[in-house]
């Protein structure tokens, strides 16, 4: 059990897996692990998504034909706000345990370590979000034409939304209180995704199809899976130095 | 092949992929046509479906506009010079709607072949003449002429 | 050489110098241009046959709202430069811009606010055009904002630069978007009036104007740099020299 | 660039701003195979940043930082290859278990429960970190140096912080003989630390002038 002989403990050239750092599934496993351990931040967004939604029709009236008018927009603004809310942890923790200057230091680019945080953010706060989205096109009222579109459209979005994100994430990481200014910076950038999930769902219930809004939320999704951990990346190394 | 070059390349791999795949998907969004404007012949040719939100644009026919005496109800008919269109509206009109100027409505296409709108929008004018210069164009043909651009447009 | 010379623009110090020169010129050139303009605009060029006098706002409206986009772009390419060259200089140019920017685009939706009322009868529609500016107006302050938040001006320079690159890849996007979707709630009925449908009588005064805002700008755009360049350097001793033989 | 082979890492007039601001001027030293460096210097005086300007993490510096005699920031990727750098902030998820942590590191299970018992970790390896003391919690972290195969080139900042007497000798001892088998070692601490070949600079000492501070040239190099 004993140490090596001097000059042993040293690596040559070989070893590279320790060198090149985890790979892109450990690196998926320990995201996925620390999320479900840290199970009240997993489930506030829900609750917050959930119960904001139902303070809307004791606001608004709970006429039906209002609520109907009106349940596209509510849900895609608050889920819009729940994935807001969640992604100021998305690098918090790291940076503050010192792991993200451990990653920045990989030859391997950031872009992996940071899809793979940015897809787990998605499994645990986009994927339930849509799931939930049939029991709020009820308490809404929503036409049976529009649940489809609804789900189909938070699947996608939330995904954009996600990855979006993840770059004011970056950008505010090495601030102690980054919420409104979060908000603030990511707000504009989510317009496109609301614009089309919302509208996905108002073209099922107008009568029309809705494979264009679909096809320019997957467009955006693609797009900003190639450039936002590219973007994060980037962020991450220059919040590193402050 | 060295770890780290090996990893770039998948890098590179992954981001072709994703940003071909955007492209396609915004070609595709982009053919579908999702413009619901048409203009009146389009309503005489069929071509409009039934109870769905659609927009009509066109001139209002002088002497077309016909108040219900008892509510707010309004009737007017519509034309691109080829075709006309009835249109019934419930709410009040906007300040510069006028006969022989253009109009745009938004509302369904109903059974009887009577659009019933939901908006009216009175369809402002997009240039800026010194009024000899309006003077010498006015009539119906400035709307008209209009007309035929905003709906080729 | 070239590089040389592209370095020697990269310091802060030189430019100061230089700009000092300049900057008596771009004001009196704006002064002389924003004046004519809006003495010929205001004052001699005909009414509109429609909107009466209310049109003579575009005299203001049309400019700023050029320039708000105009300056974002100024911004990202800066912004650019700063992080491909490392230029500090090029850092400065782009946070200067941002307020200047933001104040433009404000100015350019209180004036269209202003005209709306008016012509279409109300203060505020969700046209394209407009709730595009609005959100460009949100971009800026995003950008203003990040740039207060982060205490070390090295790291807010490049998250700037990186936000407003972020940025620009966007705004076609959300333009279009923006588009897509208020012509789907209504139709285009404020359009911008397309060079050609304005009559050359009104359109030289504006043209005055547009090019009057644009040195405006660029004064303002260098009396801001050079007060960052003070803040930023006043540690250096070419400053120190400044201050102490100015007596300020 | 002509350099002493047997000298890893050279630093020549290195000096260090923040925001214009001098932290610290001309700072030289250099590290050969098998020799310790100590920095030190009252709170604020920029060690930390020093570290981190030579992993790369901080690029607003004047100077020169060569690696086995090639500078940086070229030379940036063959320094952090053979590179083992403990932050202040070390690198440990309090969301993951002691063996977790060490495994996301690279380490085998085998050698890394070897690693956790030299350090007295015995039956913390399943729990998680968040629930460890700070000294516990700097254990964890350091246990990364009785890895197998460690790089050659140890950046350690405070790392006796929070270490009782017999964490302290345990490190000492793995340091020492680190640098036997042709490691170098670069560490920050306040406390004295045993251990011979080890150089010591003193970052007080070279205190730029806070006043004047000529920063004409652009950002980085």
């Amino acid at each position: 059990m004993g140490l090596k002989p001097p000059g042993a403990g040293i690596t040559g050239e070989a070893k590279c897996k320790r060198k090149i750092g985890p790979g892109f599934f450990t690196l998926l496993r320990c995201e996925l692990l620390l999320a479900l351990r840290r199970q009240s931040e997993l489930v506030n967004p829900l609750l917050f998504f959930v119960t904001v939604l139902a303070l809307m029709p004791i606001g608004i009236g709970p006429e039906p034909e209002l609520l109907t008018r009106l349940a596209p927009g509510l849900i895609w603004v608050m889920a819009l706000l729940a994935t807001l809310l969640s992604q100021e942890a998305l690098f918090r923790g790291d940076y503050e345990d010192g792991s993200l200057e451990q990653l920045a230091l990989l030859p391997q680019p950031l872009y992996f370590a940071v899809s793979a945080k940015i897809l787990i953010h998605w499994l645990v706060t986009g994927l339930p979000l849509a799931l939930l989205s049939p029991l709020l096109g009820l308490m809404f009222n929503l036409p049976i034409a529009g649940y489809l579109p609804l789900a189909f459209s938070l699947l996608l979005g939330t995904a954009c939304l996600s990855l979006i994100g993840s770059i004011g994430a970056a950008l505010t990481v090495a601030l102690r209180r980054p919420g409104l200014l979060l908000a603030l910076i990511i707000m504009p950038l989510y317009v496109p995704v609301l614009i089309f999930g919302s509208g996905a769902v108002q073209a099922a219930l107008d009568g029309y199809g809705y494979s264009m809004e679909l096809a320019v939320l997957a467009a955006i999704l693609t797009a900003a899976g190639a450039l936002a951990p590219l973007a994060a990346g980037a962020a991450i190394r220059i919040s590193l130095d402050h | 092949m060295h770890p780290a070059r090996r990893q770039r390349l998948i890098l590179i791999l992954i981001l072709v992929i994703l940003s071909s795949a955007a492209v396609g998907f915004a070609t595709y969004a982009m053919r579908s046509n999702m413009d619901y404007f048409y203009p009146p012949r389009a309503f005489a040719a069929g071509e409009v479906p039934l109870e769905k939100r659609i927009r009509v644009g066109g001139c209002v026919v002088p002497g077309s506009v016909a108040r219900a005496g008892d509510s707010l109800d309004v009737r007017f008919a519509l034309t691109d010079g080829e075709a006309q269109l009835t249109v019934v509206f419930d709410k009040i009109l906007p300040d510069l709607f006028a006969e022989n100027e253009a109009a745009v409505v938004i509302g369904k296409l109903q059974q009887n072949g009577v659009v019933r709108a939901d908006k009216v929008l009175a369809k402002h004018d997009e240039t800026y003449t010194p009024p000899e210069v309006a003077d010498s164009m006015k009539g119906s043909a400035v709307c008209l002429q209009q007309e035929s651009q905003g709906v080729g447009a | 050489m070239a590089w040389q010379w592209f370095n020697r623009l990269g310091s802060p110090r030189w430019f100061y110098q230089k700009s000092s020169v300049w900057m008596p010129w771009l004001a009196a050139i704006s002064l002389l241009l924003l004046i004519t303009g809006v003495v010929w605009g205001l004052g001699f060029a005909p009414q509109d046959a429609r909107q009466g006098n209310s049109y003579r706002i575009i005299y203001i409206h049309v400019p700023a709202a050029l320039l708000a986009l105009a300056g974002y772009y100024l911004m990202a390419i800066s912004g650019a430069i700063g992080l491909i060259w490392k230029m500090k200089l090029s850092f400065l140019v782009m946070r200067a811009a941002a307020p200047i920017g933001a104040a433009l685009t404000f100015a350019a939706l209180v004036t269209g606010a202003l005209w709306g009322k008016p012509t279409w009868g109300t203060y505020w529609d969700w046209d394209a055009r407009i709730t595009s500016m609005l959100i460009l107006l949100f971009l800026y302050l995003g950008i203003i904002a990040l740039s207060r938040a982060l205490s070390r001006q090295h790291t807010a320079d490049k998250a700037c630069a990186l936000l407003t690159l972020v940025g620009t890849v966007n705004i076609p996007i959300i333009y279009k978007s923006v588009d897509w979707w208020s012509s789907l709630h209504q139709p285009a009925t404020l359009k911008l009036m397309e060079p050609s449908s304005i009559h050359p009588s009104m359109f030289y005064p504006l043209l005055l104007m547009i090019l009057g805002f644009y040195c405006f700008y660029a004064w303002t755009l260098t009396a801001h740099t050079r007060i960052l360049i003070l803040q930023r350097e006043w540690r250096t001793q070419w400053v120190q020299q400044l201050l102490t033989c100015n007596k300020i | 660039m002509p350099s002493n082979t047997s000298s890893l890492l050279q630093v020549r007039g290195l000096s260090c701003e923040r925001d214009g601001r001098a932290l610290f001027t001309g700072v030289n030293f250099a590290l050969k195979v098998g020799s310790a460096l100590q920095l030190e210097g009252s709170n604020g005086v920029g060690k930390s940043t020093l570290i981190r300007t030579l992993i790369g993490n901080t690029k607003e510096y004047h100077g020169e930082v060569l690696w086995r005699g090639k500078s940086l920031p070229g030379a940036l990727p063959q320094l952090r290859q053979s590179l083992l750098y403990i932050g202040h902030s070390a690198g440990i998820r309090r969301g993951l278990t002691v063996l977790e942590n060490l495994l996301w590191y690279g380490a085998k299970p085998a050698e890394a429960l070897e690693a956790l018992a030299r350090l007295k970790l015995c039956g913390f390896e399943y729990s998680l970190c968040g629930e460890l003391s700070a000294g516990q919690l700097r254990r964890v972290a350091l246990a990364r140096l009785f890895l197998d195969e460690a790089p050659v080139l140890w950046m350690l900042d405070e790392p006796l912080m929070a270490l009782d007497v017999h964490g302290v000798e345990v490190l000492e001892a793995r340091m020492a003989q680190h640098l036997s088998s042709g490691g170098v070692i670069l560490l920050t601490s306040h406390q004295p630390v045993a251990l011979s070949p080890l150089e010591r600079v003193d970052l007080t000492e070279h205190v730029g002038d806070q006043e004047v501070w000529h920063s004409e040239i652009a950002y980085g190099t």
